[in-house]
């Protein structure tokens, strides 16, 4: 984990910046590190999940949102519509008829958005995966996907701590970097 | 009704129509039609008043794979000749007695007689049979795929000689 | 003509800002208080993960709706799309100017306050259309459509209800109405207001019915369950909001909130007393004016904040009607009934 | 490239020439379509013309892997079809194994799938009116459904460690005793569910808005039900009593005195939707009074040892049908004397139940087809198998 000594790095000033570095003025100093945190605490607190369920993981997932095992409390709201949703919960078996929609519906989702794939169905292709004519095996090979929770069905408890390390994953990004260069290796 | 007595029924009504009664060692047994005779067998168990099976539960349609087994070119085995068979499972709610009716197409082009006029359960069945089989239905309104994509030109999935293509729409199928 | 003096221009700054500052408060903690009480009502714990007993969660909402990207869908209206947000919460904002709060905190002292509000309520259907017709979205056409009738339809009996109250408690300006039912709780208007004992019986039921059918026509109003036809989750997925995101979102959001407010705020001006307090003014005793602002203040906000506790228990209680079945509630219901009020009304003001 | 099967399927879409008449498509990620199922509308203003339900958005292909794996791992896969009862799936698949194999179980075995059949019943209910009170607008339903489900899953999960797909009703026999305590957890759970059921009862039952949006909504006449063979609560919600645990009992359901609640049109004209919840409602009360006539004159003894390792089948063909909460669900089997199924067709009873949709879905309201839907209640992993 390389975080800690980075921020020690930082602390008494190791590292030697030279201008002609392409982010020389967005290494992370104290006041950016700052806003970043408070934005990248705000994005992991408040995700909205698309309610879009495809198999037995949806029911499992309507159970993690029932009154047992609470998602409310880490501030997570089904909503039905892609523009207002943060994370899409691929929590079922993903098919080749399905796939195109899935494609559509991920691009519709509006940019700061995860995807947890739920389930060994949608990592890859789950107790289908011999057989499966019909079955995509994967439903990373049509969309990136930030946390896989394995289980088939996994339980609530499972899918809440896919959840939480997907929060962890928020807090280490930096909003200021474009996405993909910030992606540090966790 | 027993079987017994719906197919003696049957025989005397039919005398030209060649029926019988198969069975296994194990399980139930049922009549056996010719596809050409299969239409007047249906409307008879349907409107006679003694058997008056109004309720079509099930449609099973099956590969029976008896044609002789080739090679064809890139090495995956072909099943050329042979019969798909449909069984159809009626249960009459007045009279509370079953019956299950066989009738078997030849591979190569099978087509029966649709039923959707007599039940209307009838319509989902055979375009699942169309779906996964590949028997074609004449007279049913929209025989398309039900199940499988619409542009799906890869073959009836449960034949025993389907091969799972590599490619569908740049999705890769295999894992 | 205005006398352009400190008194009055202080108030023109304060005022706005105290408005300002205490919409987005109560939007704040209204959202949240939804959350805990739709909670507590289905036995699971609300937010309690951000912020001490998650009291953070709707700032945390509100951050991120700001980081969010907001897309405009293809081919929409991009005028139409921007200003839809803008105007329903400028419309529910407006609003705020008339509601007294205290003695120094009234804002326009009007004397057509309430057809003021009536006024400016209609802005709210516009925002609406505008929402529905420029997202390019045919479910949001849906929603905007049934609330465009739903919204229209139900601004009849306040407005026929408003009449009765400005015959039976003769005037419009709120804080005129607020005046007449100053100390003692007996003297609110739900108690039949300061007059002799034979007036008193007469307004009762005459108070009883209109209550009723204002709470039932805000609620339609402002959207709230048993009326939330246009952004019906189950029918059209987010309704007349289908393809906002980010800030544009969360001012609808702030609006659904805030039109609680006003409901509630009006049912407790005409009927509760606004911001008397039940058991007369303590301030008036130390005879300090400050105290009394704080207490009138107090007085208000507790009034509200009850009514407005009382809309999200009806909203996680209730089912969702039908568009024709709210359409005829409205009809053949709430208009006859509230056409009864003001006849009831004209014979009350003769006694 | 993907986006021809796109348009292919939206090639209907495409053609609205007709100024009047609005294509509007609830597409597979909708919150009230119970899974992944699309359905095309042609609406006039609010006005349904016409509906074209498209599925095999879930089809996981059962069939292909029923035929290639042995009697035993089919299982896990025959859970996985309808997922809200999948132990009433292992119940009907047994018993269909078992007339091949023709083999008797011991008296234990059949009151333990009898009470963990109408166990499941319960918990597949209690999500058919949750869903469907979600569907017409309340809240609330919902979460006190899913609280008395999670309490018979903890019983399922404390006898055969899963929580949703059991894997636990084998031919022949069970895959784990009962525990100890079992009895009186069950017992416990029945009595306190039954003072439950009376909130529900006040929430949806007696709740006029409910009744006002459910009642005389969707009819489904006798003969139209028939005509397109629907079954479980469809039917019944129609007045015909068509419940196979009376007409052709299985196990040992002859045993237990219970009656079949039949839809009688109180709230609204006979066979509509309210009838179809309330036709729900009663069957739950019908299952607690199974449950405790079987766990008070429950046998002991080893539940193992008619249990077989190999299951190897003669040649022959079955077709066993069972009353899953669903409806009748039957398995179509046809051994070839290996160890494989040589075919196994099932006849999914939210299959046919959902092709009655266009037919009762014509001239109402969007809001009406939603409601609709979900008294049909069905599930996408049965319908796409």
């Amino acid at each position: 984990m390389n975080t800690i000594n980075e921020k020690d790095n930082l602390l008494n000033n190791k590292i030697e910046y030279n201008s002609k570095d392409k982010n020389f003025y967005f290494e992370p100093g104290v006041i950016i590190a700052k806003a970043d945190e408070l934005f990248s605490w705000a994005r992991k607190s408040s995700l909205w999940q698309l309610t879009f369920g495809l198999a037995c993981c949806a029911i499992e997932m309507m159970s993690t949102s029932a009154s047992n095992y609470d998602f409310d409390r880490f501030g997570v709201i089904p909503r039905p519509s892609p523009r207002q949703a943060d994370v899409m919960i691929v929590s079922g078996t993903v098919t080749l008829k399905m796939a195109s929609r899935i494609k559509i519906l991920y691009e519709q989702m509006s940019e700061p958005k995860y995807v947890i794939s739920m389930g060994s169905c949608a990592t890859c292709g789950g107790p289908y995966w011999q057989h499966g004519y019909h079955v995509l095996k994967g439903v990373d090979r049509i969309i990136p996907v930030d946390v896989y929770v394995p289980g088939c069905p996994p339980r609530p408890e499972a899918l809440l701590d896919g959840l939480i390390t997907l929060q962890k994953k928020i807090e280490k990004e930096y909003l200021l970097k474009e996405k993909n260069d910030n992606k540090r290796n966790i | 009704m027993t079987i017994k007595e719906i197919f003696d029924l049957l025989k005397n009504r039919f005398e030209n129509i060649k029926i019988y009664i198969e069975k296994f060692e194990v399980g139930e047994e049922y009549i056996v039609v010719s596809p050409d005779a299969l239409k007047q067998i249906l409307q008879e168990i349907r409107n006679n008043p003694r058997l008056h099976f109004d309720y079509l539960m099930c449609i099973s349609s099956v590969d029976d794979a008896n044609g002789e087994i080739k090679k064809d070119e890139n090495g995956n085995k072909i099943i050329k000749g042979g019969t798909l068979s449909l069984y159809y499972h009626l249960y009459s709610t007045t009279r509370n007695h079953k019956i299950a009716i066989k009738t078997s197409v030849d591979r190569e082009n099978p087509a029966v007689p649709t039923a959707i006029d007599l039940w209307k359960s009838a319509d989902w069945h055979e375009r699942e049979a169309f779906d996964m089989m590949g028997i074609k239905f004449e007279g049913h309104p929209n025989l398309k795929r039900i199940l499988m994509p619409y542009d799906w030109n890869a073959g009836f999935p449960l034949r025993k000689d389907f091969i799972t293509p590599e490619y569908y729409n740049d999705l890769k199928i295999p894992y | 003509m205005m006398t352009l003096n400190i008194a009055f221009v202080s108030k023109l700054l304060i005022i706005p800002i105290f408005f300002g500052i205490f919409v987005s408060l109560f939007a704040l903690f209204a959202v949240y208080a939804e959350r805990k009480i739709s909670a507590r009502v289905q036995n699971r714990i609300g937010p309690n993960r951000v912020g001490p007993y998650g009291l953070l969660q709707t700032i945390a909402d509100i951050l991120k709706l700001i980081q969010k990207e907001a897309p405009y869908p293809f081919g929409s209206d991009k005028i139409f799309f921007n200003l839809a947000p803008i105007l329903s919460f400028a419309a529910s904002f407006v609003i705020f100017s008339v509601l007294p709060f205290n003695y120094y905190l009234c804002g326009l002292d009007l004397n057509l306050g309430l057809i003021f509000i009536i006024a400016i309520g209609g802005f709210n259907v516009i925002s609406i259309l505008f929402a529905g017709w420029s997202s390019n979205n045919k479910y949001s056409l849906l929603g905007s459509m049934r609330s465009a009738s739903q919204m229209i339809s139900y601004e009849i009996p306040i407005a026929l209800i408003f009449a009765a109250v400005f015959i039976a408690f003769n005037s419009l300006n709120t804080i005129d109405i607020t005046k007449a039912q100053e100390n003692y709780f007996f003297n609110w208007n739900i108690f039949g207001g300061d007059n002799h004992l034979l007036k008193r019986i007469l307004i009762i039921p005459f108070s009883a019915i209109s209550v009723i059918i204002l709470f039932i026509a805000f609620l339609a109003e402002a959207n709230r369950t048993p009326f939330d036809i246009p952004e019906a989750e189950s029918e059209l997925v987010a309704g007349f909001h289908t393809e906002y995101s980010g800030i544009k979102f969360s001012f609808f959001f702030l609006a659904e909130y805030s039109n609680m407010f006003i409901a509630a705020a009006l049912i407790s001006i005409i009927f509760l007393g606004g911001f008397s307090s039940p058991f007369g003014y303590i301030g008036s005793l130390l005879n300090s004016n400050f105290i009394i602002n704080i207490e009138q203040f107090f007085w208000f906000t507790i009034k509200s904040l009850s009514i407005v506790f009382l809309q999200m228990m009806v909203r996680w209680t209730l089912p969702r009607l039908r568009a024709d079945q709210l359409m005829n509630l409205c009809w053949k219901y709430l208009i006859p009934y509230s056409l009864v009020a003001v006849f009831y009304a004209l014979i009350i003001s003769y006694i | 490239m993907m986006n021809e099967a796109y348009n292919l399927e939206y090639k209907s879409l495409k053609k609205e020439g007709d100024s009047e008449i609005m294509i509007l498509n609830m597409g597979p990620q909708h919150p009230s379509t119970h899974g992944v199922l699309r359905l095309e509308l042609k609406v006039n203003g609010e006005i349904i013309e016409e509906v074209i339900p498209h599925i095999g958005y879930l089809h996981r292909c059962f069939e292909k892997h029923a035929e290639a794996c042995n009697y035993q791992q089919v299982i896990p896969y025959v859970d996985r079809m309808d997922y809200l009862s999948s132990m009433y799936n292992d119940f009907g698949y047994a018993i269909a194994v078992e007339k091949l194999l023709g083999i008797e179980i011991p008296e234990r075995v059949e009151y333990i799938r009898i009470i963990m059949g109408e166990f499941q019943r319960i918990a597949s209910h209690l999500v058919a009116i949750g869903t469907f009170g979600l569907d017409v607008g309340s809240f609330t339903p919902f979460l006190y459904c899913f609280r008395d489900r999670e309490k018979i899953l903890t019983l399922f999960e404390k006898t055969c460690g899963a929580r949703l797909l059991y894997n636990y009703i084998w031919p022949g026999g069970v895959s784990h005793d009962l525990y100890p305590e079992f009895k009186n957890d069950a017992l416990n759970f029945l009595k306190e569910f039954k003072r439950n059921l009376k909130d529900l009862e006040i929430l949806l039952v007696e709740n006029k808005i409910f009744i006002e949006r459910t009642a005389g909504i969707g009819v489904l006449p006798e003969n139209i039900a028939i005509n397109y063979a629907a079954s479980g609560p469809m039917i019944r919600g129609s007045g015909i009593p068509y419940d196979i645990r009376k007409i052709e009992p299985y196990g040992i359901y002859d045993r237990f005195e219970f009656n079949i609640p039949v839809g009688e049109g109180m709230m609204g004209k006979k066979g509509d939707c309210w009838d179809r919840f309330y036709v729900r409602y009663l069957e739950i009360l019908e299952s607690i009074k199974i449950i405790e006539q079987a766990l008070d004159s429950l046998p002991d003894g080893n539940v193992f040892e008619k249990l077989p390792k190999k299951i190897k089948p003669k040649k022959g063909i079955v077709y066993s049908r069972v009353e899953s909460p669903r409806g009748e669900l039957g398995f179509f089997i046809i051994s070839d004397g290996s160890d494989k199924p040589f075919r196994i067709k099932v006849r999914a009873p939210s299959f046919v139940n959902l092709s009655i949709l266009p037919e009762i879905a014509k001239g109402c309201f969007i809001a009406d087809l939603v409601a609709i839907l979900g008294s049909i209640d069905i599930v996408l992993g049965e319908v796409d198998r």
